[in-house]
């Protein structure tokens, strides 16, 4: 009984890390990214309603929607001298050397490779950006809302009768 | 709008927003954002911009489109606008990208030490030494070689040999047009550039001219002989042009011919003035307005047919039957490519005698060709160190000038080398200061590769190692040599404008200068229609016999060095793609061999691979055997291109090279041949050279055509397939494609765009040889079995698409798909390497990736950022270039209309120089696809469908040729 | 040779519990060395999996080559085990008693083996998986129209009934031989035995049930070696495309297995000293199975070449003229002496019982199996339709290695068996001891 | 009343043990529970035992094997119809094959599960009267009377051939 016991522990401890390791899985959103700006979008775009695509401005046009450049933010805080948490924005606009100060945002949503998606032709169908990202306008810190993976995609797809061929996403 | 270099730096780290970012295998996805400061308002990241410039791998110059992605240069496109490539471009075009990111550039400026080794030195330090160097020198000590590199930059030249006050400008390119030129003024009595139009001939006839290889323009040539070459009916008439080969083995232009004659070497001409002999006795032709029939007569009485033909090897009856063909032609065209002075006049005495000068052929003045010293003179002054400074620039005379020459030698008695390039080559081996300059993608320039056309080169993205333009070196060399004299021209951008603004004076036109500059750039040129010139033949060409060789002097055995249709002169030798794609004739692969006829190789006791020693009075080299029938007996012909010593990995210790024992401007030497007793493999992805009398390369005999039908091939044809099934319903498009064997010649510029457009990794010669290639589309290549046959049967072959693919219902985890656009599609993440689906593919087309691909760095900045690189273990295949199928489809959606005929252009049709494939719907009737099998449904076929019903959504069109007649 | 004319039950249970013995350094040095191969062939395979199926010797167009023939080879050897055991005990053979444990074994551990292999041959292993139904969020499932998933279902299945089958007729014996130890054995042997004691109800549910599995395995064994012969019969190439192939394959499986039971059988009774229980009057019943089967599998190799010309297809006359004469020719006229030659002298009785000739021939038979399956295999693949896509496999040392490796993982596992498990079935030699007798009685009045 | 008394009856072969089972069952005694190391058709017949429910188990496995075989095919087919080969979605050829080897699998598992159930096994604890005897060479009749009875039973076992009979109290 006592290897028994044994058995069942070392069973528990290989099931618990496989379950640890496969629930880390990497291609998914990550909830737990800090990014080196404390920049909220609860308040650009909740309490102040900038529109997602002011500042993600390629997502009708590409498959990309693009981080705002930094010129985008220093167009509306003009005077930033004095407010600690924009000197990241800050630098980079003064000193304009390359990688000097850039800002190293952090990736919040990743697709493996093998997976084409085109930001454009969603924007295009008039989907929210919340459909897939959640309401982002509350959150002062973006996490994930949705486990976006194949099955999230096929749901939606399969709903809005658009195409579920492979190549729509995979070539 | 001309984009701006240094703004375009500001993409270089923004390669990360990619979404899509294409990295091999299972390494994370990037995972970081970095934002741009200022947005360049030109660029939308995942968007491709286009970038017109044109090609500068050899002197043909086609128009290029460059695709960038991201501050990359991601594929090469064939120029639309451009009338020399008319939007293709051939395999050594698109593999210009490897030039580019070759892992083996030269990173920054190298000096050599004392040691004899190099180490990298800083660009103001290495600009001093030059810079001193120059201006210690004394008139006519500095030397400058090189090709000829374009208006503008001859133009930098010019000036900057000002500075420095010597003439000893060299241009030297080891493949160029010289003889022509000379012939032409021998022949016109001036200097012009002829303008060929294979489209206006019936007849056409090739005395060892490769002209869809590497003579003269051969996507432009390509082009105009698909059309030539495309039968049609017209009124009842049944179009479709002759051509014959003359010469000494079968290239690959002599394989789509209607008959290649073989030809012991240097009797081209005396075949040719043997037609002229029979034209004229015949009175099959009455000689144009200016020429002497009577003086013609008695120049041609000396070619008797009969004693011509006991020597060259072509029999009197072909000669006689050749002379009737291209007498009675509406249109005849006789195209001279060896290295002997008499067949090119003899070209020129048959093409103005028939009258088709002004016809097949125009003329147009030729440009001031730049100022430049005897090349023997500027040798002769390095040897007798005369010159203090020898900056050398695109160029490789190390490599590709005969030992004869001395040039090596020479330029070891030079006290300072300076060497510019990309790939540090042989010539690179006797510098003293090595300096990298900018690929031409990343550099300004222009080209006048003919009267009328201007090609304007401009930078397609940053550079990708610490190099400068060759402009800006020579330019601030200059300045530093000499303040009074230095050109005021303010780098390369400026001068190319400037040159262009100074050209522009001269034109007429109410456009402002910076309208045409815009248009220009834009267009990647300013392409103007030129008067012909008026050319008659000199009278004096007929008063002087045309000497032929005597029969006592011939040599045994006789080395042809041709340019190989990829490695060219030597320069394509450092692109992996260009190495591996087959060569199309032998289809070797990573090698130079020797083509030795199978029965001088019964008589020297040679077997293939065996290497044999071919010794010259300049040299000797060794090469491994490739027997066949393909050359004549007594010739033996090597590619030209391989035994690089240096540049680069993929280049270094390869083959040999025959440069080395040419005489100096010949392309053929007496040689003796021995077998050594060793041996190398040549390796070939191919097994048979035999079809086995199977339905994939189709041909048709004109008859066959002219009757508007073929008998099957089968004894006994199958029967109508029974289906067990309902037909597939495809419910918007079906994508498919027409492939016409008239018009493909085989020279694999759609594997190169394949390789290019689609991550398709290359793998090494030892990969080739265990089976491995990797390339999607491949080209059959087959002996015919019978005489009454085209002298080879080629067909590009690729996944079909097939509606019943026999590879999708096979596959247990539905990796191979249909789709309901009628694609066979291969989800790479789905598959999990069973291989089933490549043993039940018919056609073979499917490739597995047998290990993780590798690109070295920074090749792997060429990886298109819209097709997933496959790692090892999944099977991969020809996609109908899926990518691009989606993003036309969603371009439509985003501006709400139907995907239209033509907006989709897979990798391959795009580059095609002969427009032999066309895609599109099969279900629009009207697609230019759809009605290329409909205006030619009696050639159309599909391969090996009739007996395995596979439905493929390729249709090819018969080959249509003529028998060969033992005459 | 303690000639014994006529055991009884306790005899049996003598001569059978001796195997079961601690067994003596030879024997550890023998499996020592198997497990060594094992690990050497894990490796390969490890370094297979981390480079790339590069390091195998497969190429365009031999996609499939040593491994799927180790593949169809092995799933071959398994189905003689099956026949014996199962067949041949619904039609009541009285020979098969002494056999039957040995040739079951064997077939639970041949499919083991098999079953590695499609495995091995795996591109992309670790996805393995996706070749069965699983509930994910991607909605996929396998093609069921695919051979390979079939391949699957009938692998496994045929996986789990026969070691079920040969876990069932261990239950007995295990139980006599728990009665016969003491200690931590006799425990592990209880359990094993899942405490059986051979009341009336454990016997009638028994018989029932063993009944009833004979009968599953019966159309089972038939149908796993037809779905592995359509892995190549529904492909379209020619030389694999035909519709005999399941009947052929069949008959091929069982021959080339009833050889591998000679082939382990003769030795073992040998070492294990056992040849008061398995006599030759068992040997040579498999002897005459072994002839039987190679004349079917000699008459398939004539329909297959005979329906090839009598069809006059094109492709498959080039394949076969290249299987008889072309750069695997030689392999294929092996073969035909292996499998329809050698085994003619099976027709001599003296032969038969001549046990070093016998095992000499039945090695001959199974490397005649072995290119059988390599020459339908890699030899239909290599002449394909393109012939410029033609290509002929040579093996590689990971491929080589592997191959061994399985030779060796078969054997370490049967012979462990072999001296921790009864290796021949008590209770049915018990139950047969009629049989058995008359055997022996023949064989000593033959030897008089 | 005093407790009653197993008798264990040791015979050599299946014909005495069957003997002894026949004249138990004469004597009007309850069924005896018997050890023997072989299957046999003859001890069951005696003991009138009827034909195992397993047979019932595998029916049924195998029917529900044949029809989870259909219905993972088609099922998973109809999910998303992907179109391989221009062959029909829904293939049942190849899917009788899928079905097949379900209903194998199926019927040999729960034909193994009604074993272990109905035979009562695995069981932990010696069933009594159980020796290391009976799965060798000897049959074992069990039978629990009252003291009185038992030297009428023993004689009666003696009688088939017994070459023992163990007593004992329960």
């Amino acid at each position: 009984m006592k290897y028994g016991a044994v058995a069942v522990a070392v069973l528990i401890l290989i099931g618990g890390v496989t379950t640890a390791l496969l629930s880390q899985r990497p291609w998914l959103p990550r909830s737990d990214v800090v990014q080196p700006v404390p920049f909220s979008h609860r308040i650009h775009a909740g309490i102040n309603r900038i529109p997602c695509q002011y500042c993600h401005e390629y997502a009708r046009r590409s498959e990309n929607s693009g981080v705002p450049p930094i010129q985008r933010c220093v167009g509306c805080h003009s005077s930033m001298a004095e407010q600690v948490a924009l000197q990241a924005v800050r630098k980079p606009w003064i000193d304009r050397r390359q990688a000097a100060f850039e800002i190293r945002w952090n990736r919040v949503y990743t697709l493996p490779d093998f997976v084409r998606f085109y930001h454009s032709p969603h924007i295009k169908a008039g989907l929210a950006c919340q459909r897939c990202h959640g309401p982002v306008e509350t959150m002062d810190r973006v996490t994930p809302v949705f486990e976006i993976n194949m099955g999230f995609c096929l749901n939606c797809h399969t709903q809005r009768h658009v195409s579920i061929e492979c190549s729509t996403c995979h070539y | 709008m001309a984009p701006e270099v240094s703004r375009r730096s500001f993409l270089k780290l923004a390669a990360a927003t990619g979404a899509a970012a294409a990295v091999p295998g299972c390494k994370p996805a990037a995972r970081h954002l970095i934002p741009y400061v200022i947005p360049d308002e030109n660029v939308i990241p995942g968007v491709p911009s286009f970038y017109a410039t044109a090609c500068n791998e050899c002197p043909a110059g086609c128009g290029v489109v460059a695709r960038v992605r991201e501050g990359r240069v991601i594929k090469l496109e064939g120029n639309p606008v451009d009338p020399i490539g008319a939007g293709a471009l051939c395999a050594r075009g698109q593999s210009a990208l490897q030039g580019l990111y070759n892992p083996d550039r030269l990173q920054r400026p190298h000096r050599r030490g004392a040691d004899h080794l190099i180490n990298p030195v800083q660009w103001d330090d290495a600009m001093a030494q030059l810079g001193k160097a120059l201006g210690a020198a004394g008139p006519n000590q500095v030397a400058f070689i090189g090709p000829p590199m374009g208006p503008a930059y001859e133009e930098i030249v010019a000036r900057w040999m000002g500075a420095v006050n010597s003439r000893m400008r060299m241009v030297y390119a080891p493949i160029d047009s010289a003889r022509e030129r000379n012939l032409i003024r021998y022949c016109f009595g001036q200097d012009l550039t002829p303008l060929y139009r294979i489209d206006r001939a019936r007849t056409l006839l090739s005395l060892g001219a490769d002209f869809l290889e590497t003579w003269y323009s051969p996507v432009e040539l390509a082009r105009q002989y698909a059309e030539f070459r495309i039968p049609s009916t017209k009124d009842g008439e049944v179009r479709f042009g002759t051509a014959y080969y003359v010469g000494t083995r079968m290239s690959m232009t002599a394989a789509r011919c209607d008959q290649w004659l073989a030809c012991r070497p240097q009797h081209e001409a005396a075949v040719a003035l043997a037609m002229l002999r029979v034209m004229l006795d015949h009175n099959l032709v009455r000689p144009p307005q200016g020429i002497d029939p009577g003086a013609v007569k008695k120049f041609a009485a000396a070619y008797d047919p009969h004693a011509i033909a006991d020597q060259s090897g072509v029999s009197a009856g072909m000669i006689e039957r050749m002379a009737r063909e291209f007498a009675q032609a509406q249109g005849a065209l006789a195209l001279a490519g060896t290295d002997d002075d008499a067949a090119h006049a003899a070209a020129w005495m048959l093409n103005a005698v028939t009258g088709n000068i002004g016809r097949t052929v125009t003329f147009a003045p030729s440009a001031q060709p730049p100022a430049a010293a005897e090349p023997g003179a500027v040798i002769e002054a390095m040897h007798q160190g005369n010159i203090k400074v020898a900056v050398i620039a695109h160029a490789n005379p190390v490599f590709s000038m005969p030992l004869q020459a001395r040039f090596a030698e020479a330029l070891g008695k030079v006290p300072l080398v300076v060497w510019c390039g990309g790939v540090p080559d042989e010539t690179a081996q006797y510098a003293h200061l090595l300096l990298p300059i900018n690929h031409w993608l990343e550099d300004w320039g222009d080209g006048a590769p003919r009267p009328g056309i201007s090609t304007l080169r401009q930078p397609t993205m940053s550079r990708v190692v610490y190099s400068r333009p060759l402009g800006d070196i020579l330019l601030e060399s200059a300045r530093g040599a000499a303040r009074d004299r230095a050109p005021e021209f303010e780098d390369t951008q400026s001068a190319v404008r400037q040159v262009w603004a100074h050209r522009f004076k001269n034109q007429p036109g109410s456009e402002s200068f910076d309208d045409f500059w815009d248009r220009s750039l834009r267009q990647g040129g300013d392409f103007r229609q030129v008067n012909a010139a008026a050319a008659a033949l000199r009278p004096e060409v007929f008063a002087k016999p045309i000497e032929l060789p005597e029969a006592a002097d011939r040599p045994d055995l006789t080395l042809a060095a041709y340019p190989h249709i990829y490695l060219y002169d030597g320069s394509g030798a450092d692109k992996p793609w260009l190495q591996e794609i087959p060569e199309p004739v032998s289809q070797i692969v990573w090698d130079a061999w020797a083509d030795i006829h199978t029965g001088t190789a019964q008589r020297l006791g040679i077997k293939e691979n065996d290497i044999v020693r071919l010794a010259a009075p300049g040299g000797a080299i060794e090469l491994p055997a490739h027997i066949s029938d393909f050359v004549h007996p007594e010739v033996i012909a090597v590619p030209i291109g391989q035994g690089h010593t240096s540049y680069g990995r993929y280049a270094k210790l390869r083959g040999a090279n025959p440069w080395l024992i040419l005489p100096p401007g010949r392309m053929t030497v007496a040689i003796k041949a021995a077998a050594t007793r060793r041996s190398r493999e040549l390796v070939s992805p191919l097994y048979s050279s035999s079809m086995l009398a199977r339905p994939i390369v189709e041909t048709m005999s004109i008859a066959e055509f002219t009757q508007g039908s073929k008998p099957p091939p089968w004894e006994e044809p199958y029967p109508e397939p029974y289906e067990t099934y309902p037909p597939v319903e495809y419910p918007v498009h079906e994508w498919g494609m027409t492939i016409d064997l008239n018009a493909c010649t085989g020279c694999g510029a759609c594997i190169a765009a394949c390789y290019a457009e689609n991550n398709v990794p290359f793998v090494g010669k030892e990969e080739v040889r265990r089976g491995h290639l990797m390339s999607w589309i491949r080209l059959e290549r087959y002996i015919p079995a019978t005489a009454d046959a085209p002298p080879l049967l080629t067909m590009p072959m690729l996944c079909q698409h097939c509606s019943h693919a026999p590879c999708e219902p096979v596959c247990p985890v539905f990796a191979a798909v249909h789709s309901n656009e009628g694609l066979n599609l291969q989800v790479y993440n789905r598959c999990i390497g069973t291989r089933y689906c490549e043993n039940n593919c018919p056609y073979k087309v499917r490739r597995f990736n047998w290990f993780k691909p590798q690109w070295p760095e920074p090749l792997n900045l060429q990886l298109n950022p819209d097709v997933t690189v496959r790692g090892a273990g999944v099977m991969e295949k020809c996609t109908f270039c899926v990518q691009r199928i989606v993003a036309a489809e969603v371009q439509a959606k985003l501006e709400d209309r139907k995907v239209r005929d033509g907006d989709i252009v897979p990798a391959c049709a795009q580059a095609c120089p002969s427009r032999a494939i066309t895609f599109g719907d099969m279900k629009d009737k009207h697609s230019a696809m759809m009605q290329r099998r409909t205006e030619h449904h009696h050639r159309a076929y599909k391969a090996l469908d009739e007996p395995l019903n596979t439905l493929p959504a390729i249709t090819y069109l018969r080959q249509v040729y003529r028998p060969r007649e033992e005459v | 040779m303690a000639a014994v004319a006529s055991p009884d039950y306790h005899e049996i249970d003598r001569q059978v519990m001796r195997t079961l013995q601690w067994p003596g350094w030879r024997y550890w040095v023998w499996v020592g060395a198997l497990f060594l191969i094992v690990v050497w062939g894990a490796l390969c395979w490890a370094n297979q999996i981390y480079r790339g199926l590069g390091v195998t010797g497969l190429r365009q167009p031999n996609m499939w080559a040593a491994y799927i023939t180790n593949f169809v080879f092995w799933v071959g050897i398994a189905h003689s085990g099956t026949l014996i055991s199962a067949i041949l005990y619904l039609f009541r053979s009285r020979w098969r008693t002494a056999v039957y444990r040995l040739a079951e074994t064997m077939t639970g551990f041949a499919v083991l083996t098999a079953g590695l292999f499609p495995l091995i041959h795996l591109g992309r292993v670790w996805f393995f998986y996706w070749l069965l139904p699983y509930p994910n969020q991607r909605w996929l499932q396998p093609d069921f129209r695919s051979p390979l998933v079939w391949d699957a279902f009938a692998v496994s299945t045929y996986l789990t009934v026969s070691l079920l089958f040969l876990f069932m007729g261990l239950i007995p014996d295990v139980a006599t031989a728990r009665d016969e130890s003491t200690g931590i054995r006799r425990t592990i042997y209880n359990m094993v035995a899942l405490g059986w004691q051979g009341s009336e109800q454990q016997w009638r549910h028994f018989s029932g049930v063993y009944l009833l599995l004979a009968g599953l395995a019966t159309p089972l064994v038939i149908s796993v070696h037809s779905v592995v012969s359509w892995d190549f019969a529904m492909a379209q190439l020619p030389g694999w495309h035909s519709t005999i192939f399941a009947p052929y394959f069949v008959a091929g499986a069982i021959f080339s297995g009833c050889a591998m039971v000679l082939t382990l059988l003769i030795p073992l009774r040998k070492l294990l000293e056992l040849e008061e229980l398995i006599t030759p009057w068992h040997i040579d019943n498999l002897a005459r199975i072994v002839l039987f089967t190679s004349l079917i599998v000699s008459y398939s190799y004539v329909v297959e070449s005979f329906m090839t010309w009598y069809s006059h297809d094109p492709f498959e006359m080039v394949t076969f003229q290249q299987r008889y004469f072309g750069p695997y020719g030689y392999l294929f006229w092996i073969m035909v002496v292996c499998n329809c030659l050698i085994p003619l002298a099976l027709f001599s009785p003296r032969v038969r019982r001549n046990l070093t000739l016998l095992w000499v021939i039945s090695i001959f038979v199974n490397v005649g199996m072995w290119l059988e399956r390599f020459v339908i295999i890699a030899g239909s693949l290599a002449t394909n339709f393109m012939p410029s896509q033609w290509g002929f496999w040579t093996p590689s040392l990971t491929e080589v290695s592997i191959t061994a490796a399985s030779f060796a993982w078969f054997l370490m596992l049967f012979s462990l068996f072999t001296r921790f498990l009864p290796i021949v079935s008590m209770t049915e030699l018990k139950e047969g001891l009629r049989w058995l007798r008359q055997a022996l009685r023949q064989e000593s009045a033959e030897a008089a | 009343m005093s407790d009653p008394v197993r008798l264990i009856g040791v015979f050599a072969g299946e014909e005495e043990c069957v003997a002894a089972i026949e004249s138990l069952r004469r004597a009007g005694y309850p069924k005896p529970r018997v050890f023997f190391p072989i299957p046999s058709e003859k001890i069951f017949a005696a003991l009138r035992l009827p034909k195992s429910p397993v047979r019932v188990w595998v029916l049924i496995g195998g029917i529900t094997g044949a029809l989870s075989g259909f219905a993972l095919t088609i099922g998973t087919s109809m999910t998303w119809p992907h179109i391989a080969g221009g062959k029909p979605i829904i293939s049942l050829t190849p899917y009788i094959i899928i079905a097949f080897e379900l209903m194998i699998l199926f019927g040999a598992l729960a034909g193994i599960a009604g074993f272990l159930i109905t035979g009562g096994l695995p069981r932990l604890e010696s069933l009594t009267g159980y020796s290391g005897r009976f799965s060798d060479d000897r049959f074992g009749v069990l039978i629990t009377c009252a003291p009185e009875q038992s030297t009428r039973v023993e004689l009666l076992l003696k009688d088939a051939g017994a070459e023992e009979v163990q007593r004992e109290t329960a």
